[in-house]
């Protein structure tokens, strides 16, 4: 199921993060926390499609 | 809505209740109750970037 | 099954509070150390009802 | 008993063998011994603790 | 090969991009690629010392 | 299957032994880090067998 395949990575990156991106509680998330909550899902999928990317480019060169 | 429940309980109460005591202490709850917001309000900028992403 | 579940949540427990009460491995679990998981116990499960009361709440003003 | 096990495995390898050499050494055995009857004690006091809520 | 995928994602996300920018600077990903290529030779070194043990 | 559960039980050793064994990343695993990989695997089996026979052993004196 497409949704709950969303929804379950969702849930995944705000774990992950909240543990990289939120030091302390404040009365709201400011704009550095939001920023890094941001850039941290974007380079997490830059970080994946690199590693698939090297990947297919090894098997590549060893056929 | 129980998966976004079961981490908002880990997370915050880990971050919240450093010393388990007898009781929840009014500080601890204040705690839990803005944590609570603050992971919701991560919960939506995550979904945001996530699905502008994807999309 | 409900029996399987209860075992499930008390294996989730004793990890939990396990890496919060115990810091070093004595001949016995101590006074302290016992008190920090009862109570361990007893105030992640009033977090929870906390976290779904407080929820609610919302729910209702919202509607 | 196979959660528990690899519950107190994972606790008890972490807590007492820091550096793993060529063998186990007789002070980590004893070490995972103490740590296996400390986990186990803290099952039970986790346990009865729970039980005595949700009743 | 998908797990070992996501091993690698989330072991070399958190050793490699410590503060998540803009983009993936190429210091980062020249990080990516070595700790990808020491997780795949650790992999390997697992594997012989497990099977070695198992048959 | 039990190839299925022989490439789990690497995976999971893997991630175990990575975070026990390799601090930095360099060009190659060198060779503590490989001695320490090897060894964490084998210690990791040793504690679990020491486990599950001193659990056989306690409940043999119980009966």
């Amino acid at each position: 199921n497409a949704r709950m395949r969303l929804q379950q990575s969702i849930h995944t990156f705000t774990d992950l993060c909240w543990d990289k991106c939120i030091n302390k509680i404040s009365n709201k998330i400011d704009r550095g926390e939001e920023t890094c909550l941001t850039n941290c899902v974007e380079r997490f999928l830059d970080t994946s499609l690199f590693i698939v990317k090297r990947l297919e480019e090894t098997r590549k060169n060893l056929s | 809505a129980q998966e976004l429940i079961n981490k908002i309980n880990e997370k915050c109460f880990s971050k919240c209740i450093t010393k388990p005591g007898n009781k929840l202490e009014s500080s601890e709850q204040t705690c839990v109750a803005k944590c609570m917001d603050r992971y919701m309000e991560a919960w939506n900028i995550v979904s945001r970037a996530y699905i502008s992403r994807v999309q």
